[in-house]
């Protein structure tokens, strides 16, 4: 795959440092569950939100940074429709997201961004969407799913299957109260077996089954599937089933990132940079691609 | 050295089955690359001579070679000793590998198990000296003034690139994750510079210290030539001088650091 | 520490070391108190950093001490015999013995790396302790900031 | 023609520095050839292969690529240009020169990468021809030649039998660096010496198309059994630019670092969440070869390996590129495959 033109010639900014992250300031900071945190973060010079704003698209990714300890790469979480901020919701696993959850409102973060392709959601006017998520991989999800709430008009129906090991482990847990009142809004909760509560309302089990029993129909409708490597390959075999062609079904791929451009080698999968090449692929890319390097 | 012997003894426990694999050494082109036959009709390639630095031993820790235990190596006595050290460090269990040993000094050992080699390591081989080459050298620095010394160091360590092959060479280095990557807090700094680099090789040396065997396979395997035997020598001196342990001859053994005696003299602490 | 701060002692006649000491909670910590709480003075250049046990006194800790701008360090925790933990501070002394001999073989002068044995009871001896090697480091001036062990500016 | 001793390098060396040249040759230090500045009284080693390649002085192994004043939770960004002293790589090797090409391209592809821009223009490459070969060459398998001169701001050529060099400038820096040499070169005639004769070892288009096809293979383990995981191919090799980025602080400064990192290691591509896609070594240095000769062919209609050896020259582990390239190559002469 040869390298795409317009598109190193839109983001570069010539003789700058490629590496060079903006500050921004953290705004809000919101406790997920016990270990994911979503900041919201504020941008500090106009031009800069601007030029961020003229090239998000759901899907890409930032780093996000914290000098002295690093940066990390997660994806964007808050969609384009709100322009005046980004979120980002992340785990906290190592040194520079404990960094970041260290971080208080009104403190400063760096960032770097936005990165990497996008869903093509224009090409998704007037479809039915089903959105396939599972613990902490709704957040990508997430940034697609306001988009459109935000666009409600223009996509046909909304499914949301969306499952964690256990209740505690669901993120956004206000906004999926939002979602499971709205009419134009179908969403499903499950957690694994043994997650859940005495007053678990949702689904218990799988999100592959959940999927196949909730049996949405694949007819004009796109699907988006994020979550842990395995939870994927399990989700293929009911999609399939369903009828939802690979062409139409799309995920991200959660490589290890470091530099996020297309330099430092590590997130490659065959050929292809998943910092540049993706992180959103259809099925139909990812079944094309070396199964070892997943 | 018999090579013939070492030849037959490796086709012997393949096709007995007392081994699924012999690792050794083969030539190529000249040099001395290792060798892993799992057929007994290979064992023609296997070599054994001076320029064969490398320690067999470090593949043990390779998990892609697990399935291929019980693994037979040609060991000198340095690597004898690591594979002792790996058993008392209950890295290797006794039914996990066979040594088929050689020596430098043309002598050929035959099929031995970990008690056989520790039982040959004490009878013939007790008295190993420290390379007489790096003690003189050990004695120059030693009598340099510190800031020769450092000097020194800083000059050695400024070639170094980080690039682990000290590390991966060594046996006794089977962490699966090294100080060296833990970053909570960053105990070594992580660029290939001063500090960095000084702090890096120190504790390389240092987490050797009492399980060091002196086969030079770190200092074989650096890119840029860093002294790196002087400083296990150092250590591997001192833990003989202060604590009277040769490490490597006892799969029973304590480690040295890790263990402790009231008598462990103390002339430094006031 | 950092490499300011580090910088601020090297002049010569303004040379205040700057010791870090790595003591036990037990006895040298409580024999530190002592000194204090009997009134006894000491030298104002150490800085002590309490651990439970010597055996938890790793190294990397003495490395870090020197990286970021100590001009020597103390180790000092229970006498044998005494370690809350029954041996912690036996298992310490060996390693002690090796990593001196090492810092020693590669340019750290012995004189800023010192041991000692302090119980909870010997406030006047952590006193004598700290007058003397802070002498002992004045005499030997500030650690050398080429040396490969301190923490080089970036460049 | 400029010719010049061959016993005087140095003075040509020496001549470069004094015009306001950083001076980079190979240079013998504790018994190891390697790349390296050049100071007054160093002589310069043509004889050997230096382990390290030029790479180290356009993508240096730490590089500072961002920095910040700290104060408590307070930090400010300070500008950071790149280290770019106008620099000449002497008596390097064709196989090093070979290798800019695809530097060039993977730190400019897409987005531009001015460190390594910075370096790449404030310097001047001047390949030696070689006359000599060791048993690890192999640049005439993957396109290359001995006296090659893709990449090559000027050629130094041994001439009369080794006894001078010729200095063949190819661009505008080697003529600029022609005049900084001024009278260390002197005006005469010379016959050129042959370059060495480096045997084909391996059909590098069987080689590209085998890996195509064979991602999964069972040679992969066998040829990688040899591996121990560390670093020394991937920082030796004159291609290779995986990094990684660091952060350093103290409490008043910070610094984030772009490190040379390997394929090698473990950690390389370990995800925070556990899961590893190239969880063993036989997977590491499947991409390692896959990389070099499927990978960087397909994307950039290059070849990411100029055959300077210098991986198996350094390696602890016997493991050599060339070697696997001609057991690979052998394996589509072998078996009669079918498309998988």
């Amino acid at each position: 795959m040869s390298p795409d033109p317009d598109q190193a010639q839109a983001v570069q900014q010539p003789g700058g440092n490629l590496y060079a992250p903006i500050t921004m300031t953290i705004a809000e900071s919101r406790d997920e569950t016990y270990d994911v945190r979503t900041l919201r973060l504020q941008f500090l010079v106009e031009a800069e939100r601007a030029a961020f704003f003229e090239k998000y698209r759901v899907g890409m990714f930032g780093l996000y940074g914290v000098p002295g300890a690093g940066e990390s790469a997660f994806c964007i979480a808050s969609p384009p429709t709100q322009d005046q901020y980004i979120e980002c919701t992340f785990r906290k696993a190592g040194r520079v997201t404990t960094a970041l959850c260290d971080r208080e409102v009104g403190q400063a973060i760096t960032f770097r961004g936005p990165y990497g392709n996008f869903f093509p959601i224009e090409e998704w006017k007037g479809k039915n969407i089903v959105f396939i998520a599972g613990g902490i991989a709704l957040p990508p999800i997430r940034a697609v799913i306001w988009n459109i709430l935000d666009r409600r008009d223009e996509f046909g129906r909304l499914t949301i299957v969306y499952g964690a090991r256990t209740v505690a482990d669901l993120v956004y847990k206000h906004e999926l109260q939002q979602w499971q009142k709205r009419s134009d809004v179908k969403l499903i909760l499950t957690v694994d077996p043994g997650g859940e509560t005495d007053d678990w309302k949702g689904e218990i089990g799988f999100v592959p089954m959940v999927l196949e029993k909730a049996a949405p129909s694949a007819e004009n409708t796109v699907a988006v599937v994020c979550g842990p490597p395995i939870m994927i390959k399990f989700t293929l075999l009911p999609l399939k089933q369903l009828n939802f062609p690979d062409s139409r079904a799309y995920t991200t791929l959660e490589n290890r990132m470091k530099c996020g451009v297309g330099k430092c080698g590590r997130c490659n999968v065959g050929s292809l940079y998943v910092c540049k090449d993706g992180p959103v692929f259809t099925i139909e890319q990812l079944k094309n691609l070396p199964q070892g390097d997943l | 050295m018999d090579v013939d012997r070492l030849r037959q003894d490796a086709a012997a426990v393949l096709a007995d089955g007392r081994a699924r694999m012999v690792i050794g050494f083969r030539d190529r082109a000249g040099d001395r690359v290792p060798a892993f036959i799992t057929d007994a009709e290979q064992a023609g390639e296997l070599l054994y001579d001076e320029a064969c630095r490398q320690n067999p031993a470090a593949y043990l820790k390779k998990a892609e070679l697990k399935r291929f235990r019980p693994v037979a190596i040609v060991a000198r006595p340095a690597v004898m000793r690591s594979l002792v050290l790996l058993a008392a460090e209950a890295q290797v269990a006794d039914e996990d590998v066979l040594v088929l040993g050689v020596s430098d000094d043309d002598a050929y050992h035959g099929i031995l198990d970990l008690a056989a080699t520790a039982a040959l390591l004490n009878e013939k081989y007790a008295e190993i000296p420290h390379d007489p080459d790096l003690v003189k050298r050990i004695e120059e620095i030693s009598a340099m003034t510190p800031e020769e010394r450092s000097g020194f160091w800083t000059e050695q360590f400024a070639r170094c690139t980080r690039c682990y092959a000290c590390r991966a060479a060594c046996p006794m280095c089977y962490c699966t994750q090294c100080i060296v990557e833990k970053n909570v807090p960053q105990w070594i700094s992580t660029a290939a510079a001063g500090h960095g680099n000084y702090a890096w090789n120190i504790i390389r040396a240092f987490h050797l210290a009492g399980r060091c065997t002196e086969c030079g396979a770190c200092e074989a395997a650096c890119p840029l030539g860093i002294p790196l035997m002087l400083l296990n020598v150092v250590l591997a001196r001192d833990v003989q001088e202060e604590f009277g342990v040769k490490v490597g001859y006892d799969a029973e053994a304590e480690p040295v650091i890790g263990s402790w005696s009231p008598d462990d003299g103390e002339d430094f602490i006031r | 520490m950092t490499q300011a701060e580090a910088k601020s002692t090297e002049s010569a006649e303004a040379f205040e070391p700057r010791i870090v000491a790595f003591v036990c909670n037990w006895c040298t910590y409580a024999g530190a108190d002592l000194t204090g709480t009997s009134r006894i003075q000491y030298a104002a250049n150490v800085r002590i950093i309490k651990l439970p046990c010597t055996g938890r006194i790793d190294p990397l800790f003495i490395l870090k001490a020197f990286e970021g701008g100590a001009d020597a360090v103390l180790v000092s925790g229970c006498h044998p015999g005494d370690c809350h933990y029954t041996s912690g501070n036996y298992h310490a002394r060996r390693r002690w013995t090796l990593f001196r001999n090492l810092l020693d073989f590669t340019g750290i002068d012995p004189r800023r790396l010192f041991f000692s044995w302090v119980s909870a009871a010997e406030g006047q001896k952590f006193a004598d302790l700290i007058n003397d090697i802070t002498g002992t480091v004045r005499e030997a001036g500030p650690f050398d900031p080429t040396n490969p062990a301190r923490r080089q500016p970036w460049t | 023609m400029k010719l010049i001793d061959a016993n005087k390098l140095t003075a040509l060396a020496a001549a470069l520095a004094r015009a306001g040249y950083r001076v980079v040759a190979p240079i013998e230090d504790s018994g190891v050839v390697r790349l390296k500045e050049w100071a007054e009284g160093a002589a310069i080693r043509t004889d050997a292969v230096p382990v390290n390649s030029a790479k180290d002085f356009l993508f240096p192994p730490s590089e500072i690529i961002g920095r910040w004043d700290l104060d408590g939770d307070d930090f400010t960004a300070k500008e950071v240009e790149p280290d770019a002293p106008k620099t000449v790589l002497l008596a390097v090797r064709p196989c090093d020169a070979a290798a800019l090409a695809l530097l060039d391209t993977v730190f400019n592809w897409d987005y531009k990468d001015d460190f390594y821009n910075a370096r790449r223009q404030a310097v001047t490459v001047v390949p030696m021809v070689c006359t000599a070969a060791d048993e690890q060459c192999f640049c005439t398998s993957v396109g290359g030649a001995p006296d090659a001169t893709a990449g090559a701001d000027a050629m130094l050529r041994p001439a009369d039998g080794g006894t001078r060099f010729i200095l063949e400038p190819m661009t505008d820096k080697g003529n600029a660096l022609l005049d900084a040499a001024g009278s260390a070169l002197a005006e005469g005639e010379a016959a050129a010496d042959p370059p060495v004769e480096i045997a084909r070892r391996f059909d590098v288009e069987a080689v590209t198309e085998w890996l195509s096809r064979n991602f999964e293979s069972d040679l992969w383990p066998a040829l990688s059994l040899a591996c121990l995981g560390c670093g020394a191919c991937a920082y030796a090799c004159p291609t290779c630019h995986c990094f990684d980025i660091q952060d350093e602080a103290t409490r008043r400064e910070s610094v984030r670092l772009k490190n040379w990192d390997s394929c090698g290691f473990g950690l390389f591509t370990l995800h925070a969440g556990g899961h590893n896609p190239r969880p063993d070594q036989t997977a590491r240095w499947r991409n390692r070869v896959m990389h070099k000769f499927s990978y960087i062919p397909e994307r950039f209609k290059l070849l990411g390996c100029t055959g300077c050896g210098r991986c198996a020259r350094v390696c602890g582990a016997g493991m050599s590129m060339s070697e696997v390239c001609r057991l690979i190559a052998d394996e589509t002469k072998k078996a009669p495959t079918h498309e998988s």
